[in-house]
């Protein structure tokens, strides 16, 4: 198979960010959070300080290092959430059908109307700040996407000689769900996960700027980007750089979808037979 | 080769009596109005132990429903399956793997039909283990045993199905059919999605594993040659509704139905350059079927009677050949001469 | 086989860019067709039969293009003519259907509409006058109420009714050739015969030629004058109908004559094992050297594996391409 | 025609019900409440007697059956309570911001739809080429920004540096003020309907149809005219839909950074100040026109997609 | 310099994105008094060169009784802006609306002090016994307690409505004041436009035509749109403070006055550690407070001694902050018996001045001396709530601690009730004493010293560690002219005193 541009770099700077993340102790200069010296307040990019400081004078390349930590947690987990939510009640409601379909088709039609980013926000304001509740809020109010795919998915499979076979073997449904359904269904799951991922970071960072964003003082890319928004003119050092971050990051998330939808959607792949 | 001729009716391993099929279109909570589609509606067949039930008829005529639904996919609207001695229809879900040990089925398309993502031995295996055989050496003897007979190597067990050709496929879902010693295998137009070239070793590896085991088959297929060649009895359907039903040879030689006239008479002849028989019209809609005899407005047989309600009934008689047609005597001289003389002066 | 031809293919190959190198896919295809002839093109599945005939009306698309030969139409090159000049052939000389009525129709435009166009693009004619001449088109493939039917959508219509849909668009132009690529595999056996019979009789009416493709050797044989069989891209064997069926040549015409089960074998001559041809056809990237056929033919023997066999003249007329051939 | 549109119409009032349902819950259990979000502003403290007056004014106290009781039996009449905030009818505060809103909604999808549209199937054309590439790029790039950082970057480009555009507000409500928050807010729909034609025109570029087209000599240029535009609409559509909700939902972050009077930022103030009858009022009314939306959609699918028929 | 007449003055409502109510009863808010000074009169008013509350309403106040009768000589020159006259009634009017105890307007706790107040709010009367009118211009007004009105009567909750009108459904859409603008366009969430109210009662004012107050709650937006010169007026928070004070263009529209607001971190005696004054004591030591001022408030902001703000009439200038001193923090935890230190919850909002920022900073100060600090990070409106159920073990905010410093003392008094102002739940007999005898002095002078020697209780104390005055700072564009150092609240300007000259863009 011939590997696409965009699946390369977007795998790149995917990779990149979760490498930064898992390395940040190594590869930070400073604590984020205990290493804040106003002494050093607001210094601009520098050998020192690659990236400049912040207001309370910390190291914005440490916090950016340590920001990739908790962007892709709320990246990641809440798409994990969503995915499976999304999964278990699209892949279900398609194969079993009759009522359980036309409840979750219901829950799925509402979570549709309800603009996901205003749910969260509901859901924010109830938990109150923080990553454990954005993790929820976020994981909670995107599934319907995924849901619909899977249950699109497990319909059509459903009629695929295999399964029918699976079941004419005997099989019980849940393990036709998921030995025959469920890996057969991935490669869209996957597309709109990575998708999500990216959307998920951005999310975090409209919520941090409504002022329902992550718990201090661990840093995100999403809560550095709106507390630097005043300075834009004064100190734009303060919010290029998360900026940039969740730009790269989100556009690798973005491109990686892409080239993943090229190679596993079964669509552009018959295309291609 | 051995033709089974009439033998005892204790001799029948799969009976279904009168089931009846109705699809609701539309309806549920605010739904459009309700319609019923009659896929199958009201067909009696029975399958001997060792014989080949050949099931002809056009798309849409409701064979795959029937197959369907003896193998529990799908339960009928009304009616009884007996397979074995125990009656199918109102089953229990549980009931599900013991009717799998009798039944099993394979599929039209080998490229559906297997899991991309399980290799050969998985695909086989994982029946074997769901229906409690547990033990390692047993399952690779089986697997194995079961792999030889439909002709390809245990070696290749390990690859995934897109490593294999279309009529390895085939076998391989054969294989899969086969794997749990069912007494009754459905066959779903087996061949129809392969190659021309590849079509005989699918045909002949049937036959052959029919006599070695000694299965029952139930054969659906669209290409009358096949069916003449591999059934011992066929059934043709039309509309939800069986049109005719006999020895192979009653029905090839002596098709009694208008209909089955028509199909036969259809086939081109490589060796005649000459103008087709043609009926007219299409299979009507189910949704909306004719009034009394299905096949009326497309029959140039038909009168004022075959339009009238109730339409005819299957009406069985000497040698077990039923015809359902009001005016087959009539019909069945001029069909005999139509047929057997431009066609069979084969080499 | 006289007279002027209407279309000639001489030694057509068309490439298929696999995206590091070209492979054939068609090679060495020549066959002629005269005027109001039929001639029929079988071979299995991915055998190159449609994109041969796309080649004729020009419509291969990248990955696939022509990487030689020539196809003359009434003696003129078709790929020395400029775009207009293909499109001015196309649909006005020589038309084509396709194999699934369904999707071969544009799901959201009423089919007399999409009968009107051929009058608009060709005939100059207002939409109007078009719509007008899309009614008679649709009676002449003998569709009732035809007045109605040209607001119907395609999936307003049956299969059948579709195909002569599709059928009344090809002919309305009355080309000199129609391409009917595997017209009737959709389509159920009482269906197939109604389609094949408009079209047979439409066409000779109109004396227009056609190149009819099948994997039906049996329903091509009965439709068409002349049949070519095509193997992994090449034709092996091209004679007349009553011949090719009766007396096959190529090891592989013989094989899928004796492997298929006719209606009313078994009757005449009771139940036999059928003759099987052993192994697959290749796949468009590992076509053997030699003969294509050599790994599955029970003749073959050293050179079939080495060298590519020439066509060969028959004696009782036609071609083969074979070292042993019979 | 008729028939189908009751019929969804009356299909859509249990996921009305359940929004409000929904609503209804996340907010009897929310910390704060509009009386101390009254002094949050550390100005004059509260008088503990006033607050106390006004949870029992406001009914905060009741329990939670009681409040949804009253609001569902309210909300039959079309009543949809009195703000906390404003004292004003809730209904008469989303009537004046509905407008707005719309305004910026329609704008930011006719930015979408104008650029987004074309660009695809420009991309589609020549798939592999430089516009291609180009328009594909700008895609994935306007989808990968943060929405009130990207506003800030315009607003700081074409208000401050270039002076072409007014920063901020519904001013007299002159479209020169719309233009900046509708890009805003259009870009990630027009990077998503950009690729969405690009995809839907590739994929129509090789569906039987359209070589049955080409086989009628028909040029490319009334290929596209004639059989795949409308095609590709149909596929368009579909996401328009289902982006209008997103729409709505980022409209919060768009109205709130410009200070556009939409349902957006009275959503936000609303949510902050646990004004809870609006909150309820505006979610309700984001949802109702999500739905009306979405049914208008599944009408022009009937006028465009004649497999689509309703009985 | 004679003001020009004419114009539109475009000022900003910064506290948010939108106003809560266009009835200025029901909201004590910042944001919408901004509007209602222009809109509205109250019987006094805030005069800021005086820094305190002088007669606007009534032209003369003639105390009795006691110092508990006042008779109010009203204007007789004041309409309201559909062109009626404003009397007695509607004084008397207005102040029985507000004490409608099924409405629960905030402004009941100023109109309370006037007897018989209370029972009209608990429904037993329907008029509020202590108001009398002697004719249409003259007020009787009763008090409960001997203080001056004028800090009662003077803000926007005690707003002067034309009786009856005020009651009707439409006054809500279209409010009626007294105020030198008429209400034209309100655009919810965006702004609200006034006019020129040709009648007003001072002569030859206002000045400008037409007064634009446009919401904008985002900082960013806001510089942009200053810079732009789409406003006339912006707040400036630190950052902001900062570059206009080194951008040549911007730093002569810098304005700034030190604002009667005192933030803090307040304890609560109820976790362990701060119900010792020693540890307490130890925060105050253990910040670097003038470090964070410096760098972080970037220097828009007075460093607190205690609790009473530096624009209080009675501040002691003698008095000396907490000294930046971590050992002797250390010694006084060690004291205390918390040698190694101890952890709290610090509940917080993200308030930029005075919240999360501060918070984040002194992190790592207290972390020098062995304090861990845990955050709790709730929004604003919870972070309200919070403290006044004293659901905290320590908070940060920001408190009016004037311009009354006697109602800001008291929320110091032990029977001072947790939900009203007394958050840290502040117990001190000695404390008590000073304010009782405070209240019952009639000697000014005697009261400010008994209230200065509370002020410096409180420092000893250190209920809560003192940060910081505000200083407020709005950027003015140099056209706009007259604009007065309010300390109670930058953004209120009595409008009627502002004028553009000819070089404003705004038409
Ligand atoms: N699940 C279903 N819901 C509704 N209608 C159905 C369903 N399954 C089948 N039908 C309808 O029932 C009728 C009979 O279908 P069936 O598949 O049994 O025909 P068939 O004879 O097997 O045709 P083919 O030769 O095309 O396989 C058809 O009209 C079909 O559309
Ligand atoms: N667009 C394409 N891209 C890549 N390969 C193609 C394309 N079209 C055809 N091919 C390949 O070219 C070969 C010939 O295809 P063609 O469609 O002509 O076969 P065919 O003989 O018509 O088969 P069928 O009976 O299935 O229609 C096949 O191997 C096919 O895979
Ligand atoms: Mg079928
Ligand atoms: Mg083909």
């Amino acid at each position: 198979m011939k590997l696409r541009a965009n699946l390369i770099i977007g795998g790149v700077l995917f990779a990149l960010a979760i490498l930064v993340g898992l390395l940040a102790p190594w590869l930070a200069h400073t604590d984020p959070v205990m290493d804040a010296n106003l002494m050093n307040a607001e210094e601009a990019p520098s050998w020192t300080w690659w990236f400049g400081t912040d207001g309370q004078g910390r190291d914005i390349y440490s916090r950016v290092v340590y920001g990739a930590r908790v962007s892709l947690t709320v990246g990641i987990v809440s798409q994990l959430i969503n995915s499976i939510i999304g999964v278990a009640l699209g892949l279900s409601a398609g194969y079993l059908g009759g009522w359980w379909d036309d409840v979750v088709n219901a829950l799925t039609n509402l979570m549709l109307a309800i603009p996901s980013l205003i749910f969260a926000l509901a859901i924010m304001a109830v938990l109150g700040p923080g990553l454990t509740s954005l993790l929820i809020a976020l994981g909670l109010t995107n599934w319907s996407f995924t849901c619909r795919i899977a249950r699109a998915s497990a319909l059509s499979l459903k009629s695929q000689g295999y399964v029918q076979a699976a079941t004419v073997l005997g099989y019980g449904d849940l393990r036709i769900m998921i030995t025959q359904l469920l890996p057969n269904m991935l490669g869209p799951i996957v597309v709109i996960g990575t998708l999500g991922m990216g959307s998920a970071v951005l999310s975090e960072a409209a919520l941090s700027f409504l002022g329902l964003g992550v718990r201090p003082p661990f840093p995100s890319w999403g809560s550095m980007l709106s507390e630097a928004r005043d300075q834009i003119t004064t100190a734009p050092w303060l919010s290029v750089f998360p900026g940039l971050a969740i730009f790269l990051t989100v556009l690798g998330l973005n491109l990686l979808g892409d080239g993943l939808r090229d190679i596993l959607d079964p669509q552009s792949r018959s295309r291609r037979r | 080769m051995h033709e089974p001729q009439g033998r005892a009716d204790d001799d029948v391993i799969l009976s279904i009596e009168d089931i009846a099929v109705h699809f609701p279109l539309g309806g549920g909570l605010l739904g459009r109005e309700k319609r019923l589609l009659r896929a199958v509606d009201g067909v009696d067949l029975s399958l001997r132990r060792g014989e080949c039930l050949g099931l002809v008829g056009e798309s849409g005529s409701g064979k795959s429903t029937v197959a369907l639904s003896i193998l529990g996919l799908l339960t009928p609207t009304r009616g009884r399956i007996v397979v074995d001695g125990q009656v199918v229809t109102n089953r229990q879900s549980g009931d599900r793997k013991a009717l799998a040990r009798i039944v099993q089925m394979v599929f039209q398309d080998p490229y559906a039909s297997l899991n991309p993502r399980q290799t050969v031995r998985r695909t086989l295996e994982d029946p074997l283990r769901v229906h409690g055989v547990t033990a390692k050496s047993e399952i690779e003897d089986r697997v194995g045993t079961m792999l030889r007979h439909v002709g390809l190597r245990p070696e290749q067990s390990g690859r995934y199905p897109h490593e294999f050709s279309g009529g390895q496929r085939q076998r391989i879902g054969i294989a899969r059919a086969l794997i749990l010693n069912p007494k009754i295998v459905i066959c779903d137009e087996p061949v129809s999605a392969l190659d021309v070239s590849i079509r005989a070793q699918i045909i002949n590896l049937l036959l052959e594993l029919k006599d070695t085991l000694g299965l029952s088959f139930i054969m659906i297929s669209h290409d009358l040659g096949v069916v003449e060649h591999m059934s011992d009895r066929v059934a043709v359907m039309y509309l939800g509704r069986i049109v005719e039903n006999g020895h192979w040879r009653e029905i090839f030689e002596r098709p009694a139905h208008p209909y089955t006239q028509a199909l036969i008479a259809a086939i081109p002849d490589p060796l005649r350059h000459a103008p087709l028989a043609t009926t007219g019209g299409d299979l009507p809609n189910p949704l909306n079927p004719p009034n009394g005899c299905g096949f009326s407005p497309r029959c140039r047989h038909a009168e004022a009677l075959c339009r009238r309600e109730p339409g005819p009934v299957l009406e069985t008689r000497r040698d077990g050949h039923a015809v359902r047609c009001w005016r087959s005597d009539e019909i069945a001289a001029q069909a005999r001469l139509a047929t057997t003389e431009g066609r069979l002066n084969v080499r | 086989m006289t007279g002027s031809p209407l279309i000639e293919v001489e030694d057509l190959r068309i490439d298929l860019d696999d995206g590091s190198r070209k492979v054939p896919a068609v090679e060495n295809v020549s066959f002629r067709i005269d005027r109001g002839e039929t001639f029929g093109l079988v071979g299995e599945s991915g055998c190159g039969k449609s994109i041969t005939a796309l080649a004729l009306i020009g419509l291969l698309r990248p990955p696939l293009s022509i990487g030689g030969g020539v196809i003359r139409f009434e003696g003129q090159e078709i790929q020395r003519l400029s775009a207009a000049g293909q499109r001015e052939l196309r649909g006005n000389r020589i038309a084509m259907i396709f194999q699934e009525p369904m999707t071969a129709l544009n799901p959201v435009s009423p089919v007399g509409r999409q009968i009107a166009e051929m009058f608009v693009l060709h005939k100059g004619k207002s939409w109007r006058e078009a719509n007008q001449l899309a009614v008679e088109a649709l009676a002449s493939v003998r569709v009732p109420a035809p007045e109605r039917r040209v607001k119907d959508y395609p999936h307003q219509l049956s299969g059948g009714m579709r195909q002569r849909v599709m059928i009344a668009i090809a002919l309305a132009c009355g080309p000199d050739l129609l391409i009917a690529d595997e017209p009737t595999t959709a389509l159920d056996v009482t269906v197939q015969a109604e389609i094949i019979e408009l079209m047979r009789n439409l066409c000779a009416e109109r004396g227009t030629a056609i190149l009819m493709i099948s994997h039906d050797l049996g329903l091509v044989a009965n439709v068409c004058r002349r049949v070519a069989v095509m193997y992994a891209g090449r034709i092996v064997e091209e004679r007349g109908s009553a011949d090719i069926f009766r007396t096959p040549s190529h090891p592989y015409t013989q094989g899928l004559v004796a492997s298929l089960p006719r209606l009313g074998s078994r009757a005449a001559l009771g139940r036999s094992r059928l003759k099987e041809i052993a192994g697959v056809v290749p796949a468009i990237t590992s076509f053997p050297d030699g003969c294509r056929f050599n790994p599955r033919c029970a003749q073959a023997t050293d050179i079939c594996r080495t060298t590519a066999p020439e066509t060969d003249l028959l004696e009782a007329g036609g071609l083969v391409r074979c070292h042993h051939h019979a | 025609m008729l028939a189908f549109l009751t019929r969804r119409i009356l299909q859509t009032v249990p996921t009305v019900l359940a929004v409000v349902l929904v609503v209804f819950v996340l907010f009897s259990v929310v910390p704060g409440s509009i009386v101390s979000s009254m002094s949050d502003d550390g100005r004059g403290a509260a008088d503990p007697q006033v607050v106390e007056r006004m949870r029992k004014q406001l009914g905060l106290d009741d329990p939670v059956y009681m409040r949804f009781g009253s609001y569902i039996a309210k909300l039959a009449t079309g009543d949809l309570g009195t703000s906390f905030r404003t004292r004003e009818p809730v209904t008469i505060m989303i009537a004046k911001r509905m407008w707005p809103t719309l305004q910026l909604i329609f704008a930011a999808l006719t930015f979408a739809i104008a650029i987004g549209v074309p660009l695809g199937f420009v991309a589609a054309l020549r798939p592999g080429g430089i516009v291609d590439t180009v328009s594909m790029v700008v895609a994935v790039s306007g989808l990968s920004m943060a929405k009130f950082w990207l506003g800030l970057l315009l607003m700081y480009l074409f208000a401050l540096k270039l002076g072409w555009l007014p920063s901020f507000g519904y001013g007299d409500g002159g479209l020169k003020y719309l233009i900046l928050p509708a890009v805003t807010l259009g870009v990630s729909p027009m990077a998503l309907l950009a690729r969405t034609t690009r995809a839907a025109v590739l994929e129509i570029m090789t569906a039987d149809f359209v070589r049955t087209a080409r086989s009628k000599g028909m040029s490319e240029m009334r290929v596209v005219k004639w059989h795949v535009m409308r095609n590709a609409l149909v596929l368009i559509l579909t996401t328009m839909g289902l982006q209008f909700g997103a729409l709505m939902g980022q409209a919060v972050v768009v109205e709130k950074l410009f200070s556009w009077p939409g349902i957006g930022s009275l959503l936000v103030d609303s949510v902050l100040q646990r004004d809870i009858p609006a909150v309820q009022g505006s979610i309700l009314v984001v949802v109702l026109a999500f739905l009306a939306i979405n049914l208008l959609i599944d009408v022009l699918y009937g006028v465009i997609d004649p497999r689509i028929r309703y009985a | 310099q004679t003001p020009r007449k004419g114009g539109t003055i475009r000022m900003t409502a910064p506290y948010g994105s939108s106003f809560s109510s266009l009835d200025i009863h029901t909201t004590q808010r910042a944001q919408d008094e901004i509007y209602a000074k222009a809109l509205h009169r109250s019987l006094y008013i805030w005069n800021s060169a005086e820094g305190k509350p002088v007669l606007e309403l009534a032209k003369e106040d003639v105390v009795s009784g006691g110092g508990l009768v006042h008779t109010f000589k009203l204007r007789d020159d004041a309409y309201f802006h559909n062109g009626r006259k404003m009397t007695a009634d509607d004084v008397i009017w207005s102040y029985n609306r507000i004490m409608d105890g099924t409405k629960a307007y905030p402004g009941a706790r100023f109109v309370r002090v006037i007897e018989g107040a209370a029972a009209v709010e608990k429904g037993q009367a329907k008029e509020i016994s202590g108001l009398k009118k002697i004719d249409d211009f003259t007020v009787e007004m009763k008090l409960t307690e001997k203080v001056d009105p004028g800090f009662y009567f003077f803000n926007a909750l005690t707003s002067i409505y034309p009786a009856d009108e005020g009651a009707k459904e439409s006054f809500i859409q279209k409010p009626i004041g007294l105020g030198p603008f008429k209400f034209v366009e309100h655009v919810p969430g965006s702004r609200i436009v006034l006019e020129r109210w040709d009648r007003f009662y001072k002569p030859g004012k206002p000045y400008a035509d037409k007064l634009i107050v446009s919401v904008m709650g985002e900082a960013a937006a806001r510089d942009v749109a200053f810079r732009n010169k789409e406003i006339d007026t912006s707040v400036l928070g630190p950052a902001q403070y900062v570059a206009y004070q080194t951008d040549p263009d911007l730093k002569g529209t810098i304005v700034e006055v030190a604002e009667v607001f005192t933030r803090h971190m307040g304890m609560n005696p109820a976790f362990k550690p701060f119900a010792d004054k020693r540890v307490r004591q130890a925060i105050n030591h253990a910040i670097d407070t003038d470090l964070i001022i410096k760098k972080l408030v970037k220097g828009k902001a007075y460093r607190a001694t205690s609790w009473l703000p530096l624009t209080s009439p009675i501040y002691d200038k003698t008095m000396k902050p907490y000294a930046f001193d971590p050992a002797k923090a250390k010694q006084l935890l060690a004291e205390a018996g918390y040698p190694t230190g101890f952890e709290f919850e610090w509940t917080t909002s993200q308030n930029e001045s005075w919240g999360l920022p501060i918070v984040e900073a002194i992190i790592p100060m207290l972390d020098r001396v062995g304090i861990r600090v845990k955050v709790k990070q709730v929004e604003t409106a919870v972070l309200a709530e919070v403290i006044k159920k004293g659901d905290f073990q320590a908070y940060v905010y920001s408190m009016a601690t004037g311009p009354d410093p006697q109602a800001a003392l008291k929320c110091f008094y032990s029977s001072t009730p947790q939900s009203a102002c007394n958050y840290t739940s502040f117990k001190n007999a000695d404390f008590d004493k000073l304010i009782d005898e405070a209240g019952q002095t009639d000697d000014a002078a005697k009261r400010d010293q008994l209230l200065q020697k509370a002020n410096a209780l409180l420092y000893e104390e250190a209920p809560v560690w003192f940060f910081n005055y505000n200083k407020a700072v709005m950027a003015v564009q140099p056209w706009l002219k007259g604009i007065q150092l309010n300390a109670t609240e930058l953004t209120h300007q009595n409008v009627e005193d502002l004028w553009v000259d000819e070089s404003s863009p705004a038409k």
